[in-house]
């Protein structure tokens, strides 16, 4: 077995093993912590197919992170107040069933991924970057002045919305939700890396231009993968939203994309499992460095350029070695 | 005494080593050719020598001086100019831009080149990217040339140029050689050619030297086993 | 609207554009040059702040205060590319980003650390404070028009410096080509920690200029590095040109969509309140608006060579 | 300890400065209470409420605080306080009263110490009223707070309001408001520009040369803001429930003790904490906290001395106190404010009816 | 006479007051080579990116397998069976070699938007793939990175790459460049060989390539055909001497 595939096991093992530890030894707040790194981890795993295997540097990946959060926000703020959404042509007053919410959510934030990626995929290197950039911003200022959803202020969502054959309000149980999708999640980055599809992503970072001699057009491969990885960044916005019970527009800040982005950075981009060992890697830190001194963001700042100066491939990379998998 | 000097030269990229030991010398206004199949060295000798590649063993020695461990900006400054394989020209910038950014003063300015090459001079204001690829590799030996070099190192700088503009590249590196003593180091699959202009042959064969003397002297069998004519 | 209050807008706008040009210009130069995206820059811009306010408070000189943020930043601006980013040139944009934005934390931080969480004091000088009255009544802060010639200064002479000399052309081979620059004999490291300190000085520059009329603060740099983003973008990567002609767009129609979208959504609407929201809200979006159109019409930018 | 009290607050980036004024006066209102059977867990919420949510995740399931307090900003009190007291925590806000809380949104666990959101600017409306102003052109950032800001002017003020503006969040350029100040031509302007904003707006205000006078609520004219206005805020009337120069024994107290503490005047943010701490510990005298309907009584008694002077709770635990108006001025080389006299009286807020408990 | 597979009729390209293309007409007749010689910037490259769709003619139009494709894009090009190499190489660095044709094959198959299968497991596209690489001679390369390979051995790729695609015709701007004499005689056998299959458009320098393979030579300068004819009437051509191939050709 390679070495990397050990690695991951380990890391799924582990995610699953430590929240059903400390749900018999009655620690909460840890199936919670384990809940939010399944969760970034999830959004991660979006921006790692469009950034690791597209090369495409979005730095607005928040867009869909808030879109799906909004997405649960208003559906359950609507159902909360008894408010129909729209009355034709039926009436649907919002909802608080989780799975209505992730089809929403991976509808809106694949519907703005599209758009976002029509217009910012024409362009690319350094411009790709900083124009994903200003739409996160531009959905950011929409949410922060939209005052029905609650402006700056946000929404919250009193109680975690249903799904059926679950108590969503038990720790554990939403952390398997959580944990489940984020499988999928993986799953479905793993088969469209060896697919057809892939290949033809893959290449058409490296050389556009031959993959276009050859008959296929970039544009639109680059399209399809920017559109599947903002959907799935958007349902881990959803799920984000219900472990909170709380949506804001920061969710939308560039900060929020910046993190999704070292998230993806400190596992290793385009390793299957990055995502997971980044996210729980940046939830370990900030849990302790947040104790050690007011000043503990420096220090995570600090602690991030030694990973981009001297551990390129991130965690999985200086572990498992600097080849990536080409089976 | 030899102006370029290397002695039991080693390199490699990364953890696969290409160089196992090539010595070579280009004396003062001589022009010397470095030969060899592809894939056994040649590049990689001649990124040694301008310090673009460090050695992992052996001596490179320029004018007397050492310069091993030197940065390539500095090896440049003692008057090696370069002709990179594959041209290598300044997309962004113009065909005057690219020949005055490292122009250093002396007999090679924008008229001598122009003379040289009179097409760099009707695509003067034109940027390197649309150039053609034979305009791209008449501005790159142009652009070498505007260094005002003691030592002039052409990578396959015949490599997708017109027959007619290779003879007249062939009669100018001649002409440079009689009329300005400059040394040069040159690599170039045509053999026939080479005949003409230098005084010396180099062969490389799996990044060792295997071969070297007066290229007049060069038997049909040397050819036939190293260089596959 | 009046035509008086018009026209006060409209310099308004031109003017913001001139301080939204003092930020990008070095952005943009960096880019350009270097081909390196310099999330970093904003705490440039709010340390060439900080440096002046120190200076200026301990000095009571405000010249003092400006020099010192041109020399505090370039200081920075070069310890960061010695340390960090000349290791970057060769890394794609993804590593750039995630270790200037490890700067961001780094320097925010140790702002806050050194000078504490409040805001500093940093006022314009006694010489450049007031009013004017300018021909047409228009009563105009003296200090904003100083602005204004500052910014065009600065585009004049990094127009001349990029375009015309031989050290602008020097960089932008050693862009194209980094490791072919140096075999011609070009100390292209030395070049690129010169540039990047340039650029550096420039965002100190505009921090300290700015500062003097805004709020001297631990993250003051953010905000503007995405209104520079949004400029760069729409005047073109790499080009002084495009950085100018699109901050004096950006500064005019956000300023001008502020003021006027308000009263567009205020004719028709009843309730004056809610109009006065709504108009807004669409004006803090319009500049990417205009940007989404660019994106559309010029994907490379106004100014910016085709890709 | 008896109790153990978790400090959620803003203390890195942006707006920290507030953060940390409320953790200083806070731990400094224990320190004076003379208790030592009070706990406190100080974290930090970055400004960000996803962060403020998982931190008080971790001091519920994992610290297992009975009360919480520190917030700052509104938007993080909304996203943090609903949760927590349906969780059976206390919540004792020392800054930040978001309209929500005080009406629909009231809970038994939630005490206000410092005000509703719109007090100060009522208190400003009341005060343009007194002061004779006719027309006013009133501006705010385009979120709920500003919304709610300008709203809560327009309650009290009774003149004509010429123009109602709204500026981007986090803007730093006003140049152009201010043209439309100047064409205005009203009696006064009044404004609500928290933090960095307010900073720039008033010394590009000063700097413009307009002579319409302005009025402000307390935020933007607070301690942690006027060292760095300067003179471009020089005698500016604002509104706030506390003063540096409110004359009573437990504020004399308070002001000594943070200077000597920590080296600089307080902020209304550290006086509010203050009184939070004080709060607290004077419901510890009278209940247990782990008897949450005695321990919820004795809070609503709010049987402290203010650094405010009077000080009670109306029925949605949010305080019925008075409003002052204050100028700004320069002390022992210093600005700071002094108090000219009390806006409104016993004040309490509108949206108390809305609260069912 | 048979039918063209690609025919180009009156074709004019001008970069600003620059002539690139005047008046172009070519044909490329079924099992042909057809050489296309001419100075350095005579406008050989300008051509062949017009045919391959990268550059639209100013004026002018584009026949391929009797259909006008001149308002049609690479891709769609490139689908109708029209294969290309560059002058400069062009692959894929970070694929194997392996990989680099079957990405090749894939677009001529247009299965790219299938997500859920696994592509290197698929028995018959990889058995294509390493035939197309045996052919050019890099059977024993198929795991190495194109990175890794050596220029000569790049070329080679390129040609592979474009023989996956199975063309009607073949594009090729300049294969021998940087082969060496061996790698250059390699080649000219193999592109005897490949005529049969679809027919070339052969730009290129190597006068010995040329002579030996060429069926019609067509010589361009200043964007203008000067001469199309056989190999022995190019090479007697005074002009085309004169403007291209110097004095000393006689020793060919
Ligand atoms: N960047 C590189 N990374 C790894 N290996 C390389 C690199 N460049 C060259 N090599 C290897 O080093 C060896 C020598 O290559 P070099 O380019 O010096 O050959 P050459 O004699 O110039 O050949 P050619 O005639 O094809 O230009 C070859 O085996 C080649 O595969
Ligand atoms: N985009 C462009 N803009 C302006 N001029 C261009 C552009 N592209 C090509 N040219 C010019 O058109 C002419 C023809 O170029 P082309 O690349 O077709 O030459 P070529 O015949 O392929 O030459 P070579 O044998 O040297 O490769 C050249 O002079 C070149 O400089
Ligand atoms: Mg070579
Ligand atoms: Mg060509």
């Amino acid at each position: 077995m390679r070495r990397e595939t050990i690695i991951n096991a380990a890391l799924a093992i582990g995610l699953l093993a430590i929240p059903l530890w400390a749900h018999v030894t009655g620690e909460i707040f840890t199936i919670t912590l384990s809940t939010r790194v399944a969760i970034l981890a999830l959004a991660a795993v979006g921006l790692n197919l469009a950034l690791g295997l597209g090369g495409l540097i979005s730095f607005g990946h928040a867009a869909y992170f808030g879109l799906g959060g909004y997405a649960m926000g208003i559906l359950a703020f609507h159902a909360q107040n008894y408010d129909p959404i729209f009355t034709w042509p039926f009436v649907f007053a919002g909802t608080k069933q989780m799975l209505v919410i992730w089809v929403v959510a991976l509808i809106v934030s694949g519907l703005a991924a599209f758009v976002i990626g029509m217009l910012t995929l024409r362009t690319s290197g350094a411009y790709f970057i900083m124009a994903t950039l200003a739409f996160g911003q531009m959905l950011y200022y929409l949410f922060v002045s939209w005052p029905k959803y609650g402006g700056e202020d946000g929404m919250s969502i009193y109680l975690r919305n249903d799904f059926p054959g679950v108590n969503t309000l038990d720790p554990i149980q939403f952390f398997l939700i959580c944990y489940v999708l984020l499988m999928l999640g993986i799953f479905v980055s793993w088969r469209i890396a060896r697919s057809p599809f892939g290949l033809a992503l893959q290449a058409s970072r490296q050389n556009a231009e031959r993959v276009e001699t050859v008959g296929i057009t970039p544009f639109r491969i680059r399209l399809a993968a920017f559109v599947i990885s903002g959907m799935i960044t958007g349902l881990a916005g959803a799920l984000m939203a219900d472990l909170n019970r709380f949506v804001g527009p920061t969710m939308f800040s560039w900060q929020t994309s910046g993190e999704i982005m070292i998230l993806v950075i400190l596992g290793g981009v385009a390793r299957l499992y990055g995502p997971v060992a980044g996210a729980a890697l940046f939830i370990l830190l900030e849990h302790w460095l947040g104790g050690v001194s007011d000043y503990w963001l420096a220090f995570v700042g600090a602690l991030l350029l030694l990973v981009v100066l001297f551990a390129r491939g991130g965690l999985i990379g200086s572990l498992a070695g600097r080849e990536v998998a080409h089976d | 005494m030899a102006l370029l000097q290397l002695s039991g030269i080693e390199a490699a990229y990364g953890a696969s080593q290409a160089l196992f030991g090539v010595d070579l010398e280009v004396a003062e206004g001589e022009v010397v050719a470095l030969m060899g199949r592809n894939g056994m060295g040649k590049t990689t000798t001649i990124r040694v020598a301008c310090g673009m590649l460090p050695a992992r063993a052996g001596r490179i020695a320029f004018d007397g001086q050492d310069i091993t461990k030197l940065p390539s900006h500095k090896v440049a400054r003692l008057g090696v100019g370069l002709v990179p394989e594959g041209r290598r020209c300044f997309a962004p910038l113009t065909v005057e831009e690219n020949l005055v950014a490292a122009a250093r003063p002396g007999h090679w300015d924008f008229e001598a080149v122009s003379k040289l090459f009179p097409r760099l001079a009707e695509r003067r204001d034109q940027r390197a990217a649309s150039l053609s690829g034979g305009e791209q590799q008449m501005l790159a030996i142009g652009r070498a040339l505007m260094t005002n070099p003691r030592l002039l190192i052409l990578d396959e700088a015949t490599e997708g140029l017109a027959p007619v503009v290779r003879q007249e590249i062939w009669a100018a590196i001649g002409k440079l050689k009689a009329e300005t003593g400059l040394a040069i180091l040159v690599v170039d699959k045509s053999l026939k050619e080479l005949a003409k202009v230098a005084d010396r042959a180099v062969i490389l064969e799996r990044g060792q030297t295997v071969w070297t003397g007066g290229i007049d002297t060069l038997e049909r069998e040397v050819t036939d086993r190293y260089l596959g004519v | 609207m009046t035509t008086i209050l018009f026209i006060e807008q409209v310099l308004n706008g031109l003017q913001f554009g001139v301080m939204l040009f003092l930020m990008a210009a070095g952005l943009t130069l960096v880019f350009g040059v270097m081909g390196l995206i310099n999330l970093a820059h904003g705490s440039l811009y709010m340390i060439g702040a900080f440096a002046a306010a120190t200076v200026s408070a301990a000095t009571g000189n405000f010249v003092l205060g400006l020099v010192a943020a041109l020399a505090a930043a370039a200081m920075a601006g070069a310890v960061v590319e010695i340390a960090v980013i000349r290791r970057l040139y060769r890394r794609d944009h993804l590593d750039q980003v995630l270790a200037t934005f490890a700067l961001i934390l780094i320097f925010s931080e140790g702002t806050r650390w050194v000078f504490g969480s409040f805001p500093l004091y940093l006022d314009i000088p006694e010489m450049l404070s007031g009013p004017v009255t300018l021909p047409g009544g228009i009563e105009y802060p003296v200090y904003r028009l100083f602005i204004i010639v500052m910014g065009l200064a600065v585009a004049a002479l990094l127009f001349w410096l990029i375009a015309r000399t031989r050290l602008g052309i020097q960089i932008r081979a050693g862009e194209a080509d980094r490791e072919m620059i140096a075999a011609l004999g070009i100390d292209i490291s030395k070049l690129y920690t010169v540039v990047f300190a340039l650029g550096a000085a420039l965002a100190g520059m505009a921090g300290a200029l700015v500062g003097a009329i805004q709020s001297v603060e631990v993250g003051m740099g953010e905000p503007v590095l995405i209104l520079a983003f949004v400029t760069i973008i729409i005047g073109g990567i790499g080009s002084i040109k495009g950085a100018f002609v699109g901050a004096l767009l950006v500064g005019l129609i956000d300023t001008l969509g502020r003021t006027m979208l308000p009263l567009v959504f205020g004719s028709f609407m009843a309730d004056a309140s809610a109009a006065t929201t709504v108009g807004s809200a669409l004006a803090s979006m319009l500049i990417y608006i205009l940007m989404a159109g660019v994106l559309i019409a010029r994907p490379q930018g106004l100014f910016g060579a085709a890709a | 300890a008896d109790v153990k009290v978790g400090l959620i607050s803003t203390l890195s980036g942006g707006g920290a400065a507030l953060g940390v004024d409320i953790r200083d006066g806070f731990l400094l209102g224990i320190e004076h209470a003379g208790v030592d059977n009070v706990e406190v867990v100080v974290e930090d919420d970055q400004r960000k409420p996803e962060v403020a949510v998982q931190v008080a995740d971790e001091l519920i399931q994992s610290e297992e605080v009975d009360i919480l307090t520190g917030i700052v900003f509104s938007n993080i009190a909304l996203a943090v306080v609903p949760s927590a007291v349906n969780q059976g925590k206390f919540y004792v806000s020392p800054n930040a009263g978001p309209s929500q809380l005080a009406g629909r949104g009231c809970h038994p666990n939630y005490f206000n110490v410092s005000w509703q959101n719109d007090a100060m600017h009522e208190a400003a409306g009341a005060y343009a009223n007194d002061a004779g102003y006719e027309s006013a052109f009133i501006m705010a950032p385009n979120y709920p707070a500003g919304q709610d800001g300008l709203t809560g002017f327009k309650r009290f003020y009774e003149g004509e309001v010429v123009s109602e503006v709204y500026t981007k969040l986090g803007q730093t350029d006003y140049a152009a408001e201010i043209a439309q100040i100047r064409a205005s031509e009203a009696d006064v302007a009044y404004f609500f520009l928290p933090g960095g904003m307010g900073i720039s707006f008033l010394k590009q205000y000063a700097d413009a040369g307009v002579d319409i006078p302005l009025i402000g609520p307390g935020f933007s004219f607070d301690q942690t803001i006027l060292p760095a206005v300067g003179d471009a805020a020089a005698g500016v009337r604002n509104t706030s429930e506390w003063s540096p120069d409110l004359d009573n024994a437990a504020n004399q107290r308070f002001v000594e003790g943070f200077r000597e503490a920590y080296d600089r005047i307080p902020s209304m943010y550290a006086a509010q904490a203050y009184d939070a701490a004080q709060l607290i510990v004077s419901a510890m005298g009278k209940a247990d906290v782990s008897d949450a309907d005695a321990f919820r009584a004795a809070l609503r008694e709010a049987d402290f001395d203010s650094v405010r002077g009077d000080f009670e709770f109306a029925p949605n635990q949010h305080p019925i106190q008075d409003v002052y108006v204050r100028e700004v001025v320069q002390q022992d080389g210093v600005w700071t404010n002094m108090i000219v006299g009390p806006s409104l009286q016993d004040h309490s807020d509108v949206y108390g009816e809305d609260c069912n408990m | 006479m048979t039918e063209p597979v690609l025919e180009i009729r009156h074709v004019h390209k001008n970069f600003g007051a620059l002539r690139a293309s005047h008046d172009i007409n070519l044909t490329l007749l079924p099992g042909e080579i057809h050489a296309l010689i001419g100075p350095n910037g005579a406008g050989k490259s300008t051509l062949i990116k017009q045919i391959a769709g990268n550059l639209r003619p100013d004026a002018g139009e584009i026949r391929f397998l009797g259909q006008d494709v001149t308002e049609l894009d690479t891709v769609s090009r490139a689908r109708m069976g029209l294969g290309r190499s560059f002058q400069i190489s062009s692959v894929i660095p970070e694929f194997t070699v392996l990989q680099n044709v079957v990405l090749a094959l894939q677009g001529a198959q247009g299965t790219s938007y299938h997500f859920f299968r696994a592509v290197l497991k698929d028995r018959e596209t990889t058995a294509k793939a390493r035939e197309a690489a045996e052919r050019v001679g890099l059977g024993d390369r198929l795991a190495v990175w194109a990175q890794d390979l050596s220029h000569g051995e790049r070329r080679k790729l390129e040609i592979a790459m474009a023989l996956a695609l199975e063309p009607k015709a073949f594009l090729l701007d300049e294969p021998m460049a940087g082969m060496g004499t061996e790698g250059a005689a390699e080649m000219t056998r193999f592109l005897d060989q490949l005529r049969h299959e679809a027919p070339i458009l052969l730009v290129e320098h190597d006068m010995d390539a040329v002579f030996s393979l060429a069926d019609r030579i067509s010589v361009l300068d200043y964007g203008e055909i000067i001469a199309t004819g056989t190999v022995e009437e190019i090479r007697t051509n005074p002009e085309v001497r004169r403007a291209y191939l110097g004095e000393d050709e006689e020793a060919v």
